[in-house]
């Protein structure tokens, strides 16, 4: 790809871009939000038609008008933001527009029996015939993988797949990366992860405000070198864990969980966190993290067992009662659970403190717009403006207007699911900072990550869950490194 | 189920002695004057001519062969008399629509309007006010609640639909033999020109016709009446095996009728109805399943309103109430009788289904 | 980087935004041009066509809501319907206007609660249940007068209710300025109204967010009956009667001037006053139609092309 | 459509699987036992059902493909008039009713392209052009028969469309079977199925899956209209003649039986055999009350109550 230039509604987003993928390469795409890494990628796919430059498929020259022009020219992608159906089965979605035929009509069971094979390649036990709508953004996250690799494409895009995976996962992939490279099939990797670039990557390419500002192999490059390149300024590692002075785990814990056992899988569950406290989730896939912040939100309700808040009763039977008792839940899944996808940035910004904003009945829009402008302020949100509608955000700075929605009031619970799930390193640093921020005034946190540096990061103490029940409760500061907590979250 | 024998001499006298006459009385208890003594001289003609007067022609719907011949005999007449029609409105039997329709018409300031209320109460205020705007009214079939004829409107002039009920009666019997269970699908609405064809039907077969028993009463209220008459008559027939005859309230209903019979092989079903509509005279002209019907003449109709408008505009005295006779409608005479109640030749469909040699 | 072409909020197509509004400009400059001689102009005439779409724009206020939360209300028609009947037997049986505006209500209250209730709880689909609740209002109108029309003679009921006017202003037109007034501000401007349309746009995000979307979604529907009840008076005020037939088939008219003023069938977007228009619109192009002296089925042909014109031109620009 | 349409409520899935058919039977068992002596279970009697839906049943089958693509036509009734009336004056001119049939297809074929054509490559909403299109289609086929009926002499075609019988099996009946067997197939067993399933679920994903998201609409579009000017044949064969009035209202019906079947007014969701059974569960609600000598309005609250209790219950499941 040479001299790409795109620009949205008169906004450049592209500022000729050239890009080059070798033969079996596995070629990192890095650089902040918004830099348009998603947007390169889909004019490779036929998504977007450049408004300028050329590009090349083994030396010849190519147009796509549609994505179905890419696929035949054994292009494929794993979408950032999902190219999935809801209401169709997670097999149905592998095969979409692909479906292997008998005499002219789909051959169903065949469908199930390669998606199985496919998912089972990923090492990943999915049920092919779970309809979609029913299984959460780590299944969504594996389902849109298996898509892509059904295609069989000799190049492959990769737009931040590991972004709501854990670990176990990202390592099935990483696997499978190394088997397609041996098969001479070249891939494009994007993502805000360090580690994984350097782990599986040969050269990268860093995209800042639309334009390349370095490509290199990786080899050459230390990672200073490229989170400078990506934010545009030295800055210290992010991941760095601050010792804070530990908060009394002593008196009435602001949330007890006694017991607790739900039908969401939840079972028999108990522990404690305090004031000024940051307490870590780390689990497996479907390890039942997600399933007790519902809990605790009020989104699901509990079977058997209690949860106590500040030593009381919580009675939370729904997110509102759980919102005016001062719990805010940060949702693992931006598009289903975060926003309203076809409504301004604004907004959604506002929407859970309208309640604040409203004078004599009537909201007042200049003071939210003022609100709203201060937390795409702080969070370094890039949009063309506050009033167009979100979905035409790129996906870090979608997951950033959701984080957003929260940090606007100040809980004295604040649970985040994978909060900073395809946030740049600029801004990750940025809400870790905003969490410490809060438990030193005596807010109580809890994270759950599927990025166990991060995770160590911010923990003052970490619960490892599985199968819905916790398996241990470590103290950050007997946590020797990385390796070891991955060995409790699998339990071995 | 032993096939009924055709022909009942009673009512064919019945028939004989009804003929001319009109049963109906007017709004308001008016007795009923004939069409032909509705008429104007070449003086009076010239006079309207002279007055370049505008007409609108409000219905309250204008989907079917009646109302289209009722408009057909208005705009013959008033083309013959120099009046210009500025607008024909369709309320589609909707009452709050045609209310709307006349406010609209009044803000072209006809001098006359022609219409049949959809609701002879609801819409009695809007045409108060066109009274009150000096707009000479003239009414066909119905009156709105609460007018009275001379004050405030022209005249009324109606087909006879009691006279209508009537003679379909009489053609039952007639096809019957006086003897057998029948059924009767009407109109389920307050619409008075339907009720009273009920009621002449109804009355005259308990009054004269003791062997022939109405054994089922289904109603229709549209807009699918011929669907709904469909579905009616063959529950009747499937809940009473020996069912003789239908009467349809008017012909579109009885096209669903006929669909009916035809469905599970009924071809002796003998089916009256109202109205010369072109399916329900194919079905005569070929004999097959209705075997009579009683026809208004709303060509004729027109004519009349369209004169008894022009009355008023030369200021001279129109009798309240006009009613044109029913016309008995067999077999025999349905090419002549679309004739008389079009005013033009039958379709080819008509005239090319008739079997048994020209008339 | 902040550009200037600023679309405004919770657009999802940006013709939806301008298009009622352009199509009624030119086909109102088009009758004027071609019907002036017919009396259009006539201030008389104005006034008719406000009148004659008051009732439907009145309900469009409320359908609006209704659409905007992502459900849909085909029973408003038949609601009118009954309220007309039982408020003139109200009427009649008491003498006193005020109960019949009671029994009206109630009718209104009743069957909300039962829409509302039914989708809310049970969590069928509206489109089912109001088409069912269609039915059975329709029905028991009809059942309950034996179809018959009731006579209102009130003169005070008939007066406040769509017969009477204001000096020269139709009771009507004051009734639909009111309506829709409270219903733009109450979309645009309230914490309520934000949350319809949060609920509309992404129930479960709402949800998330603290929205009760199951109180959203009842109220909607609960109002839209109420103000089809209300409606239902109007027809009775203004025909001095109520009738089973009141109200027929004016779901179809007041959903189509909903949409045609930009709110979207698959909710999250509401635009009251593009409802406003989209119902003087289609009166709009009635009322000239039947001034040009057109047929009904010229009336009919007409009417749909100048909608897709209309629309289209709206959309090129 | 968005990609907001990510998120629907899980009770629009759940219900839909099986709610029809419960339905279907509890309705039919009880009219089995309370109606049993008026010729209920007669074979006759059972054939009519058949009979009297396979119109609805056969324009829903259309329809299923149009709704589950997440869009609607309002205009498959008047279509259906309209190609009634075309083919009749067809026949009538040319006597031959091989040109009567093609004329019929043709009205559809027209109509189609252009709703389809309007709604895909002008991005109009396909509520209004199809609400447009239901006056054009209507008026026109009033227009040109100046509202007559048009006699269809012409028995071949009378036997083939509706009319006739094959043994003692109602021609309408096999009509109805034919076009349910290929609709379930086409959507359940074809690529082309799932792509309108996948339009209708999440365009943009459809999108980058490779589906020709603007093909799919226009040809559901198209479908769903040719099929209604079959419909409107076989309303022209049962009833020996052409007439506007043919299919008034029947958009409605058609919804009716498509939602009561399980498919999501919000699209990638559909059933062919379930709208066949919404169709049959209507017709044998109508004829039920019909035979238990129920009045009209009677028939309208007890077949909406059933209708709501129907799926409720089955909700419960
Ligand atoms: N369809 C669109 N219309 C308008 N603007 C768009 C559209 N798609 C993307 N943008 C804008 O283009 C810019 C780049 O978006 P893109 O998704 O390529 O960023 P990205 O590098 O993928 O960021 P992230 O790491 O958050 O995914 C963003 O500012 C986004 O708002
Ligand atoms: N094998 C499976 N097949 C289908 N659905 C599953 C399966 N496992 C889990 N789910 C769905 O996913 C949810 C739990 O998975 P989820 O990934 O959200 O758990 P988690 O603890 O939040 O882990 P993570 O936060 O990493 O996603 C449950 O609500 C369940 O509906
Ligand atoms: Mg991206
Ligand atoms: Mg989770």
């Amino acid at each position: 790809m040479t001299g790409i230039e795109k620009a949205f509604a008169g906004t450049p987003v592209l500022r000729g871009v050239d890009f080059t993928l070798a033969h079996g390469e596995v070629h990192a795409l890095a650089g902040g939000n918004g830099a348009g890494k998603s947007t390169l990628m889909k004019i490779l796919q036929g998504v977007h038609r450049p408004d300028a430059g050329t590009i090349r498929v083994g030396g010849r020259p190519v147009e796509f008008g549609a994505p179905a022009d890419a696929e035949a020219a054994g292009i494929g992608m794993v979408f950032q933001e999902f190219s999935l159906v809801p209401t169709l089965t997670v097999a149905r979605n592998v095969f979409l527009n692909h479906e292997p035929r008998r005499f002219g009509l789909i051959d169903d069971r065949a469908m199930v029996r390669r998606a199985g094979e496919i998912l089972a390649g990923m090492g990943v036990d999915l049920d092919p015939t779970a309809s979609l709508h029913t299984l959460s953004t780590g299944y969504w996250q594996l389902t849109e993988i298996a898509k892509a690799l059904a295609l069989d494409a000799k190049v492959l895009i990769m737009d931040e797949p590991t972004a709501s995976l854990t670990k176990s996962e990202s390592e099935a992939l990483f696997a499978l990366i190394e088997r397609l490279k041996g098969q001479g099939v070249s891939i494009v990797y994007i993502s805000h992860r360090m580690e994984e670039i350097y782990q599986i990557c040969d050269r990268i390419t860093v995209l800042r405000d639309g334009g390349v500002v370095l490509t290199a192999a990786l080899a050459d490059l230390t990672p200073e070198r490229i989170v400078e390149a990506i934010v545009g300024r030295r800055m210290e590692n992010a991941l760095e864990w601050h010792e804070r002075p530990a908060p009394a785990e002593t008196g009435t814990p602001v949330l007890e969980v006694r017991n607790l056992t739900a039908a969401n899988g939840v079972t028999d569950m108990s522990f404690s966190l305090y004031a000024g406290e940051i307490l870590g989730l780390a689990g497996l896939m479907g390890s039942g993290r997600t399933e007790l912040a519902k809990l605790v939100f009020g989104i699901d309700r509990p079977e058997s067992g209690e949860i106590l808040l500040r030593g009381e009763p919580a009675g939370i039977t729904n997110p509102r009662i759980a919102i005016a008792k001062g719990i805010a839940l940060v949702p693992e899944d931006r598009r289903r659970q975060g926003l309203v996808l076809e409504h301004a940035v604004r907004d959604n910004l506002l929407l859970p403190v309208l309640g604040g904003l409203t004078r004599g009945g009537v909201v007042d829009d200049k003071r939210g717009d003022n609100l709203a402008a201060r937390l795409i302020e702080r969070l370094q949100i890039t949009l063309s403006s506050p009033k167009r509608p979100v979905r035409l955000l790129s996906g870090g700075n979608q997951q950033k207007v959701v984080i957003g929605k929260w940090l606007g009031r100040e809980p004295d619970v604040l649970i985040l699911d994978e909060p900073t799930a395809g946030v740049d390193i600029g801004t990750k640093t940025e809400i870790i900072a905003r969490i410490r921020e809060l438990a030193d005034a005596g807010k109580a946190v809890i994270v759950i990550s599927s990025e166990l540096a991060e995770l160590l990061a911010v923990s003052d103490r970490v619960l490892v869950l599985r199968r819905g029940t916790v398996t241990a409760d470590l103290d950050r500061r007997d946590i020797a490194d990385e390796e070891s907590l991955q060995l409790a979250v699998q339990g071995v | 189920r032993t096939a009924p024998q055709r022909g009942y001499p009673p009512a064919q006298q019945a028939l004989a002695a009804l003929a001319g006459k009109v049963l109906a009385t007017g709004p308001n208890g008016e007795p009923p004057a004939s069409a032909e003594s509705v008429t104007l001289t070449p003086a009076e003609i010239e006079q309207v001519k002279a007055k370049k007067a505008t007409a609108a022609i409000v219905m309250h719907y204008t989907g079917d062969g009646w109302t289209d011949a009722q408009i057909a005999g208005l705009r013959q007449e008033f083309g013959a008399l120099g009046i210009r029609i500025i607008a024909v409105t369709d309320a589609n039997f909707e009452p709050d629509k045609q209310v709307s329709d006349i406010e609209t018409v009044l803000a072209r300031k006809p001098d006359i309007i022609v219409s049949i209320p959809a609701d002879p109460v609801a819409t009695a205020g809007a045409y108060k006010q066109a009274a009150a705007a000096g707009v000479k009214l003239v009414f066909m079939d119905n009156v709105p609640s609460g007018m009275v004829a001379g004050r405030d409107y022209v005249s009324a002039v109606s087909a006879d639909n009691v006279g209508n009920g009537v003679v379909a009666a009489h053609l039952m019997a007639d096809a019957l033999g006086g003897r057998g269970d029948i059924g009767v699908v009407f109109h389920e609405a307050d619409f008075q020109v339907t009720r009273q064809r009920l009621q002449g039907f109804e009355q005259t077969i308990q009054r004269d016709y003791p062997n022939i028993h109405i054994v089922d009463r289904k109603g229709v209220t549209g807009p699918d009446f011929a669907g709904q008459a469909q579905a009616a008559a063959t529950a009747m027939m499937v809940k009473h095996q020996n069912l003789a005859g239908i009467w349809g309230v008017w012909d579109v209903p009885t096209e669903g009728i006929i669909a009916a019979a035809r469905a599970i092989d009924r071809h002796d079903l003998a089916i009256t109805t109202e109205d010369l509509g072109p399916n329900v005279a194919i079905a005569l002209a070929s004999n097959q399943f209705v075997t009579g019907l009683g026809a208004q003449r709303p060509f004729d109709q027109g004519v009349t309103e369209a004169k008894l408008a022009a009355y008023s505009l030369i200021g001279k005295q129109a009798p309240p109430y006009v009613a044109l006779d029913a016309l008995p409608v067999t077999h025999a005479n349905v090419l002549d009788a679309w004739r008389e109640v079009y005013h033009s030749d039958p379709p080819a469909q008509v005239t090319e289904s008739f079997v048994g040699g020209r008339q | 980087m902040s550009d200037t072409t600023l679309v405004r909020p919770r657009t999802t197509i940006d013709w939806r935004q301008y298009a009622i509004y352009i199509g009624f400009v030119v086909v109102f400059v088009l009758f004027a041009i071609f019907l002036g001689s017919d009396g259009f102009l006539t201030s008389a005439n104005l006034l008719n066509i406000f009148r004659q779409t008051a009732i439907i724009s009145i309900m469009a206020v409320a359908m609006t809501f209704v659409i905007a939360a992502a459900q849909i209300d085909l029973s408003v028609g038949s609601t009118a319907g009954l309220s007309s009947v039982v408020a003139a037997l109200a009427i009649a049986g008491t003498g006193n206007a005020l109960f019949g505006v009671l029994a009206g209500l109630g009718v209104g209250l009743a069957i909300g609660i039962i829409n509302g209730g039914l989708v809310t709880f049970l969590g069928m689909p509206s489109f089912l249940v109001t088409l069912a609740m269609l039915g059975i209002a329709f029905g028991l109108a009809q059942f309950i007068t034996s179809s018959a029309p009731q006579p209102i003679l009130n003169d005070t009921f008939n007066a406040i209710f769509g017969g009477g006017n204001l000096g020269p202003i139709p009771g009507l037109l004051i009734w639909t300025v009111v309506a829709v007034a409270v219903g733009a501000v109450v979309l645009a401007k309230t914490r309520y109204g934000r949350q319809v349309l949060a609920t509309g746009g992404n129930r479960v995000a709402a949800e998330y967010s603290g929205v009760n979307t199951k109180r959203i979604t009842f109220t909607v529907m609960l109002v839209s009956s109420v103000v089809a009840s209300i409606a239902g008076m109007l027809y009775a005020g203004r025909l001095e009667s109520g009738r089973y037939q009141w109200g027929t088939g004016d779901e179809l008219s007041v959903i189509a001037a909903v949409i045609l003023g930009g709110t979207s069938l698959f909710g999250g977007a509401g635009s009251v006053i593009g409802a406003l228009f989209g119902s003087l619109l289609i009166g709009l192009i009635n009322n000239g139609l039947i001034l040009a002296g057109l047929d009904n089925s010229q009336q009919q042909i007409i009417r749909g092309l100048i909608i897709i014109v209309a629309v289209a031109l709206a959309r090129k620009k």
